[in-house]
């Protein structure tokens, strides 16, 4: 076993002891988890285990009570807010799928790339040569290019599940945290889900929360099993799959 | 750069409007002034004054499309910052009175001689200075919106509960400026105004100038609204409306971009106090009343928010129906003005604008909007009822 | 249709809409009379009954054959408690409908609101409530009390018959009160009253929670001299202030209020059984013992078809104001501004407390002034009645406003003359 | 508790048992006893102010108890003359007339035409003369409430001739509290009078001991004609009366910020309903409570011109009819406008404040724009002490009623199964609906409990404020500050917040005044909404913003 402080020099993201509670309810209960530079990581857990929460506390949405959350060993998560984490290289996609519906598949995208975001720079800004070409990378390995001036509202389910991974590749993120994203999916849908997350973790470290046993398997990565607001196991999906405890929290019922 | 971002505004719509409202803002005056009084074609002074009215609340009423449009953010207060222009530009017009005031005194306004004030406030001096008086139209009200807006979007407070505090905001300013010991005139306000840079507000000439500054500013504020909204900027705020936590996941501030587009809109409405006040001759604490604001919505949802053009026609429609139904049905207008508001909210959910431009768009994409609302509609009601417990 | 038609027919029909009236010319064979009242809104409570006034007053003349050989028409539009909108309504009723005279308002906002308007399209405008003074204008008549005509003989008569030394001053927080109350200062004290025995208190607009209030005056009147209140307090307001001082055993014999703004209208919404005693200062009552009132009474119960409806000192006012511009357009044979301007000044008519009122130089009229105390009626039991009082629109008691006078009898024709300085003000130095 | 039993009523009673007994009261001794009086009462004909307080002052010196009747009805204003001799008469209206009855004997003199008699005029100055003249002639009355009432008249309108009369009478008082009343009436008397200073120390500590804001009155009052050696004995019962009223003064104001945030809950907790557990920004909610207002005053005028018996009652029987009545509105609102904007909570606010402009105008139309009469039955009217303080009955019942709403809307939404339909339907809409709920007539009823509640304030508003159709909108405003401050949703935040933003506007009003303090209030609620953006009784964590 490595020592803590060399797990934590390798650490893309780091959390130790990290709690938080909501009136009185623990949602999170001194949690550790640490994931490596491009690493692909399958979370699951039963309901109200804390997936979300942790999440949220990733991203900067809620401030854990106690604990340490460090990016990269050096940036303490905890201190920023959710465009600073953004800015950083961490990018979120939501259970629901969540797109801007009343612009369309170009546009949605376009916001989403990783250029200055300030006011000014957004008033004045037009599209270069380079950011067209970039989106139509991503319009290409979304396998939207045919729909690119479809407003997102009009997309199915599935589709704007992609649009939404999309956008978070024109983010450019070094982290990826995914939130069953094959939820409402046809199998083939699943299927080909599977092979674009594994596309994009080849260059960049990929957080997965699923239900789906079978698309965790088709994934197969290690799996982090949450209950109770913190880690129950950890190992290949086999190891966790057959531990007496993750059966009679999760898979047993 | 900029011309990009000016360029961008000039779209079809837009460019049509403009022409329109300028050709207003010329030809009204124009047949004013230079037809003979029974002519067929002259529009008596009273008309223009009256939709010189109109215009400016046209303009008030695209500042709120553009937080509320676009943004999403309901402020209940717009009137405040119309208000608050209005008093800057009442002010400028106090201090031109001067020594011709009822009482003689050079300095003071009468209401300050008669309440025994020994001086000036502080806060009255330069604005006997046209340039810094139109300066503080813009700044007041900006100022007092950057304030509100850096703590109440930092806090991230949203959807009632700004709208509500917004409400809190005009009412707090209401009974602030009714006290006559704020140096404001009290409930009586500002009145009895002389002339605006040396000519008379009364005279015909004038009020043809002021209409046709109301008529330039609306077509101004209307193309920076129009470049705003088509710029990335634009996008990132409807981004907002829609998404918000998307934006913010995506590393936009939308601390910033809420505060930015609520400090233009709140200038916006100070301008069209400034020039609102000049035209009816009066600014009080009337105004800041939390339900002229509350009208400023209506307006705004009866011409269809989210849509450039349609605050200025909601505006002007409610504002004219108003004008015709006290005069003609005085006993019973409130009934037609009440049954407006309610069959526009249900069968003109868009507005009269919104509902036009959807006709032009796929029919595919008014039901997917739709649906797409109203499971926006039931992920809200579930957060109002989780809150309820 | 392309868009930009849609919009300018929309554009268009909103023009019309708003000058849709504009053909509807007065008719040979009428006079046209504005009547600008807000029927909703906060005011409407008050003003309502004015513009019903109007309607009546009209109707009478036209009974007796109208004015100069025409019928009189009123025009009845709706400021909707609106101040810039009453300057709109003024525009509309002047240009527009070319009305011979309007009688309206009600608040000095509103009244500050149109006067540029009069003054600019030279109208005529009567105005029938109680102000704070502080203004003449050559368009504007006043017909009701100035505070020479409510306050001070008010504060006279307490002090007097009823031996008050000391003195709570409240009123809703806007410049009536304020005026009226610096005035009342300014003159107690120089009547000897010391200013520690003077309290002074505002309250908002509609204000509905008066403990603390009523607790303080208790307190205040507790000091072993006698005391009396003196209410500037605005109609909405009274109700709960009347109530709480009933519930917190405040009895007119301990310490009397006495009010400028309660009339009979404002009683009407309250059981007055615990204010029997308390007071009010007005230029008329309901129970003024006077054949021309009982008339008066008569008509209105038969034209509003209630005979609970109750009469009030602003009716009067109006009343006074009609007829003596009826008496003024007569005299001159037509109803042109200046003529009628020039006709009215000394123009006598009867007032409704069995007297005459005579419109005086000042744009204001002589009336007498009658302290009332509240019956459990609801009525006003008449305590004192002065001789008709000349209403003073630049107070004696304000240090800027002693020395101006306001005469529009040619050839002074000045609102504000300056008697120290010689020089008729607000037309440069 | 005196003061629950209508003044009137007890006086009258009193006085009736004074005119039997009259004969057997015993005369003093006295230098007018013996004049007849009647003479007096006609030289009141002629007489001015001043003159009639004199009169008055005699009467009173003839001791004659039979004098009272004459003198109760001159402070009512019943005394008139007849203008053919100038005799006085006491006069009650009959028909176009007056029934004429003599002031001494009370016998007949007939009647006499409307225009045949002058009233005789009355201000405030003479009722006080009167009141202590009453007073003095009804200390030894054999009812024990008139007693109190004669004691308290002396003391409310000391008086040096009541001297005697008190001690005759403070010498026969059997009843412990008019014993003591009476006391404390001969102290304040002895004030005024030429008794020797050591009497005079003594009676300063009698007022003392008596405490409240009047003795500090008439101690300052009495203060000037004193004796110079009292001043400090007077000075050192004022200090320590003063200290001793401080703490309730304290007391008083939490009442009064109490009293106020009653009424703010009360005005609220309908919203919290309509607003807070439906999220209808529902702008025609103070139009309920004028609604319930309303009801109450037809209510009212029903009662008055068919079950005068019944005025008393008259709440109790409107709260039921204004329950239902402004529960009926809320239906027909909901069920023809609000149903088809769910979802769409911005848009409530523009349609409900058109159905709120359409109300108002309705109710304009029908009963007219002016204030209505609603009358507060005995019950409502008066106050009582508590120490130093001074309760009203009105706020009283207000608060205890609010609160009672408050617990019994507590009770319906936690433990009926319309409650629990309610919040199952507001909390998963579809959910609720496949397990059989007809959520569309729960959202109905539901809008209509919200709607019948405000009503139901309005019963109580009444009670405080004007009823004009402009009373929902003096409340609106305040309705949601307490809703958004206290939670949106959360019932006990909106009775926290009610009752906070009472007492703190009250305990700023005295400090920067009315208007001020209510600014303050409204710029703290903004900052506070700054801290906490979701009000002061929020959820947290995630479900909230799901």
């Amino acid at each position: 076993m490595n020592t803590i402080s060399e797990t934590r020099q390798k650490s893309l993201l780091y959390l130790e002891n990290v709690s938080v509670s909501f009136d009185g309810f623990k949602a999170l209960n001194s949690l550790s988890f640490v994931v490596e530079p491009g690493e692909l990581r399958a979370i699951i857990g039963p309901n109200g285990a804390g997936k979300t929460t942790m999440m949220d506390i990733i991203t900067g949405k809620t401030r854990p009570d106690t604990g340490t959350v460090l990016f990269e060993d050096a940036i303490d998560l905890t201190k920023k807010d959710e465009a600073d984490i953004a800015q950083l290289g961490i990018g979120r996609k939501f259970q629901k799928p969540t797109v801007f519906e009343s612009h369309t598949v170009w546009d949605n995208l376009e916001l989403a790339l990783n250029r200055s975001r300030g006011v000014f720079a957004t008033l004045f800004y037009t599209l270069s040569p380079e950011d067209k070409a970039r989106i139509e990378e991503i319009l290409e390995t979304i396998r939207m290019t045919h729909r690119k001036n479809e407003y997102a509202a009009n997309l199915s389910h599935g589709q704007k599940q992609w649009l939404e991974i999309g956008m978070l590749l024109a983010q450019e993120p070094k982290l990826l945290l995914v939130d069953e994203p094959v939820a409402g999916m046809t199998d083939a849908e699943t299927a080909e889900t599977a092979v674009l997350l594994k596309e994009i973790a080849k260059t960049r470290s990929v957080v997965v929360v699923e239900h789906d046993m079978g698309f965790i398997r088709e994934l197969g990565v290690k799996v982090t099993c949450l209950a109770e607001g913190s880690v129950l196991a950890e190992g290949s999906i086999d190891f966790v799959s057959n531990d007496p405890k993750v059966i009679e929290n999760y898979l047993g019922r | 750069m900029i011309s990009g971002f000016v360029f961008r505004a000039l779209e079809g719509r837009i460019v049509a409007a403009v022409g329109i409202l300028l050709g207003i803002g010329i030809l009204v005056p124009a047949l004013n002034l230079l037809t003979p009084p029974d002519s067929a074609l002259h529009i008596p002074t009273y008309a223009m004054s009256l939709f010189g009215k109109y215009l400016c609340y046209a303009l008030l009423a695209l500042a709120l499309d553009l937080v509320w449009g676009y943004c999403g953010i309901l402020s209940l207060g717009h009137g405040a910052f119309f208000a608050l222009g209005g008093y800057a530009m009442g002010m400028y017009l106090m201090r031109q009175i001067g020594p011709r005031g009822v009482y003689g005194n050079p300095i003071l306004p009468d209401f300050m001689v008669f309440l025994n004030y020994k001086e000036l406030p502080w806060f009255w001096h330069g604005f006997d200075w046209f340039v810094f008086a139109m300066a503080m139209v813009i700044v007041v009200p900006g100022l007092l919106a950057f304030i509100f807006g850096w703590f109440a979007f930092r806090s991230r407070v949203n959807g009632v509960y700004l709208s509500i505090i917004t409400q809190a905001m005009t009412y707090a300013l209401l009974l602030a400026f009714f006290r006559n010991d704020m140096g404001f005139g009290g409930n009586n306000g500002l009145t009895d105004f002389k002339d605006i840079l040396g000519f008379s507000v009364q005279a015909d000439g004038t009020r043809a100038v002021l209409f046709f500054m109301s008529a330039l500013m609306l077509s101004l504020c209307l193309i920076l609204a129009s470049a705003i909204v088509r710029s990335k900027f634009g996008k990132v705020l409807v981004g907002v409306r829609d998404a918000e936590s998307r934006v913010r996941f995506l590393g936009f501030r939308v601390e910033n971009i809420k505060l930015f587009t609520f400090v233009v809109s709140a200038m916006m409405a100070g301008i069209a106090g400034a020039l609102f006040v000049p035209q009816v001759g009066i600014i009080n604490p009337g105004e800041f009343a939390p339900a002229n604001s509350i009208e400023v919505v209506v307006w705004t949802a009866v011409g269809g928010r989210g849509t450039l053009i349609g605050p200025i026609i909601g505006a002007i429609l409610v504002n004219g129906g108003k004008s015709f139904f006290t005069g003609a049905f005085p006993e019973i207008w409130l009934f037609a003005l009440g049954g407006l508001f309610i069959a526009v909210t249900l069968f003109l959910p868009k507005g009269i604008v919104g509902t036009i431009q959807h006709g032009f768009k796929a029919r595919k994409a008014l039901k997917a909007a739709a649906d797409a609302e109203k499971g926006r509609g039931d992920a809200a009601a579930v957060a109002q009822a989780q809150a309820a417990e | 249709m392309t868009f930009k038609s849609k919009l300018g027919g929309a554009l268009l029909a909103a023009v019309m809409s708003t000058t849709a009236l504009q053909g509807a010319f007065a008719a040979d064979d009428t006079i046209k009379i504005g009547v600008l009242h807000s029927l909703s809104g906060t005011m409407a409570i008050s003003e309502t009954t004015l513009k019903d006034v109007m309607l009546m007053l009209i109707a009478e003349q036209n009974k007796k054959g109208g004015v100069l050989g025409k019928k009189l028409e009123a025009v009845v539009v709706d400021p909707a408690s609106d101040w810039p909108l009453f300057a709109e309504k003024a525009r509309q009723l002047i240009s527009k409908d070319k009305v011979a005279a309007v009688f309206g308002c009600w608040t000095s906002s509103s009244r500050k609101s149109v006067l540029p308007v009069f003054e600019e399209l030279n109208s005529i405008l009567f105005y029938p409530v109680q102000y704070e003074g502080e203004e003449s204008s050559r368009n504007i008549f006043y017909t009701g009390a100035a505070p020479n005509q409510q306050a001070i003989p008010a504060v006279d008569y307490l002090a007097k018959e009823e031996g008050v030394k000391r003195w709570v001053l409240a009123g809703t927080d806007y410049v009536y009160p304020q005026t009226t109350n610096k005035i009342l200062k300014a003159y107690l004290m120089s009547k000897g009253v010391a200013e520690s025995d003077i309290m002074i208190n505002y309250t908002p607009f509609g204000h509905s929670d008066w403990q603390t209030i009523v607790s303080d005056i208790k307190k205040f009147g507790s000091a072993g001299k006698k005391t009396a209140v003196v209410s500037t307090i605005n109609g909405d307001a009274n109700v709960p202030f009347y109530k709480e001082l009933g519930n917190q055993g405040i009895k007119a014999e301990d310490i009397p209020v006495v009010a400028f703004s309660v009339g009979e209208e404002e009683l009407a919404g309250l059981d007055t059984k615990p204010l029997v005693g308390h007071l009010a200062a007005w230029n008329y009552f309901q129970s003024v013992d006077a054949d021309v009132n009982a008339e008066f009474i008569k008509e209105w119960k038969a034209f509003t078809k209630n005979d609970k409806r109750v009469t009030n000192d602003p009716m009067e006012a109006a009343y006074i104001g009609f007829n003596a511009w009826v008496k003024a357009v007569e005299a001159a044979g037509t109803t042109n501004t200046d003529a009628v301007l020039d006709s009215i000044i000394g123009v006598s008519v009867p007032n409704l407390s069995g007297g005459t009122s005579t419109v005086m130089p000042n744009h204001h009229i002589t009336k007498p002034v009658l302290i009332g105390e509240i019956q459990a009626d609801g009525q006003f039991d008449i305590v004192q009645e002065t001789a008709p009082v000349v209403g003073d629109e630049w107070s004696d008691y304000l240090p800027d406003s002693k020395n101006l006078i306001s005469d529009w009898r040619k050839p002074m024709s000045c609102g504000n003359f300056n008697v120290a300085s010689g020089k008729c003000g607000g037309k440069g130095s | 508790m005196t003061s629950k039993v209508p003044f009137r009523v007890l006086q009258s009673l009193g006085l009736l048992l004074c005119l039997m007994f009259s004969f057997a009261a015993p005369s003093h001794a006295q230098s007018s006893v013996g004049t007849d009086p009647k003479p007096l009462f006609d030289q009141l004909a002629k007489a001015d102010f001043a003159e009639a307080e004199k009169l008055i002052g005699q009467l009173a010196a003839t001791g004659d108890a039979r004098l009272v009747p004459a003198l109760n009805a001159f402070s009512e204003g019943d005394l008139y003359f007849r203008k053919s001799d100038s005799l006085v008469f006491i006069g009650k209206v009959a028909g176009s007339s007056y029934e004429l009855t003599d002031p001494v004997t009370g016998a007949s003199a007939g009647q006499a035409a409307k225009n045949a008699v002058t009233k005789i005029k009355i201000n405030n100055s003479l009722r006080r003369v009167i009141r202590s003249a009453m007073g003095g002639l009804t200390l030894m009355s054999p009812d024990r409430g008139v007693r109190l009432q004669a004691a308290d008249a002396v003391l409310r309108s000391p008086s040096a001739e009541n001297l005697e009369l008190l001690e005759t009478a403070i010498s026969k008082e059997t009843d412990g509290e008019v014993k003591a009343r009476m006391v404390e009436a001969r102290a304040v008397s002895l004030l005024s009078s030429d008794r020797s200073i050591d009497e005079k120390r003594a009676a300063i500590q009698t007022i003392k001991n008596y405490g409240g804001r009047n003795a500090i009155g008439i101690l300052m009052g009495a203060s000037a004609s004193l004796d110079p050696s009292l001043k400090g004995d007077v000075d050192a019962a004022i200090a320590s009366i003063e200290s001793g009223q401080r703490l309730w003064d304290v007391g008083q104001n939490v009442w009064y910020g109490v009293s106020l945030g009653s009424v703010l809950l009360l005005a609220a907790i309908g919203l919290a309903i309509t607003f807070g557990v439906m999220g209808i920004i529902n702008m025609a909610h103070g139009e309920m409570v004028m609604l319930g207002a309303y009801s109450t005053f037809v209510v009212q005028q029903v009662i008055r011109d068919h079950a005068p018996g019944l005025f008393d009652w008259s709440l109790a029987i409107a709260l039921p009819v204004a329950f239902l009545v402004t529960g009926a509105v809320g239906l027909v609102i909901e069920r023809g406008v609000i149903r088809f904007l769910y979802g769409r909570p911005l848009e409530t606010l523009l349609a409900t404040w058109g159905v709120s402009l359409i109300l108002q105008q309705t109710i304009r139309s029908l009963f007219g724009p002016t204030n209505q009469e609603v009358g507060n039955p005995s019950w409502m009217s008066g106050s009582f002490p508590v120490g130093g303080m001074t309760i009203t009955w009105n706020r009283m019942w207000i608060i205890a009623f609010s609160l009672s709403i408050f617990v019994a809307l507590l009770v319906v939404m936690k433990k009926s199964s319309f409650g629990l339909n309610m919040r199952a339907v507001t909390q998963n809409r579809r959910m609720a609906s496949s397990m059989g709920i007809r959520t569309p007539w729960v959202d109905a009823f539901t809008f209509a409990l919200g709607s019948g509640i405000a009503g139901i304030a309005g019963v109580a508003l009444s009670q405080i404020d004007n009823v004009s159709p402009n009373l929902g909108q003096s409340y609106i405003i305040d309705s949601f500050m307490v809703v958004v401050f206290g939670g949106v949703g959360n019932l006990w935040g909106t009775l926290v917040g009610a009752l906070s933003l009472g007492v703190l506007n009250k305990f700023l009003e005295p400090s920067v005044g009315a208007v001020l303090g209510k600014i303050l209030v409204l710029v703290l609620i903004i900052l506070f909404i700054q801290k906490r953006p979701r009000g002061l009784f929020a959820l947290k964590g995630r479900a909230v913003e799901a």
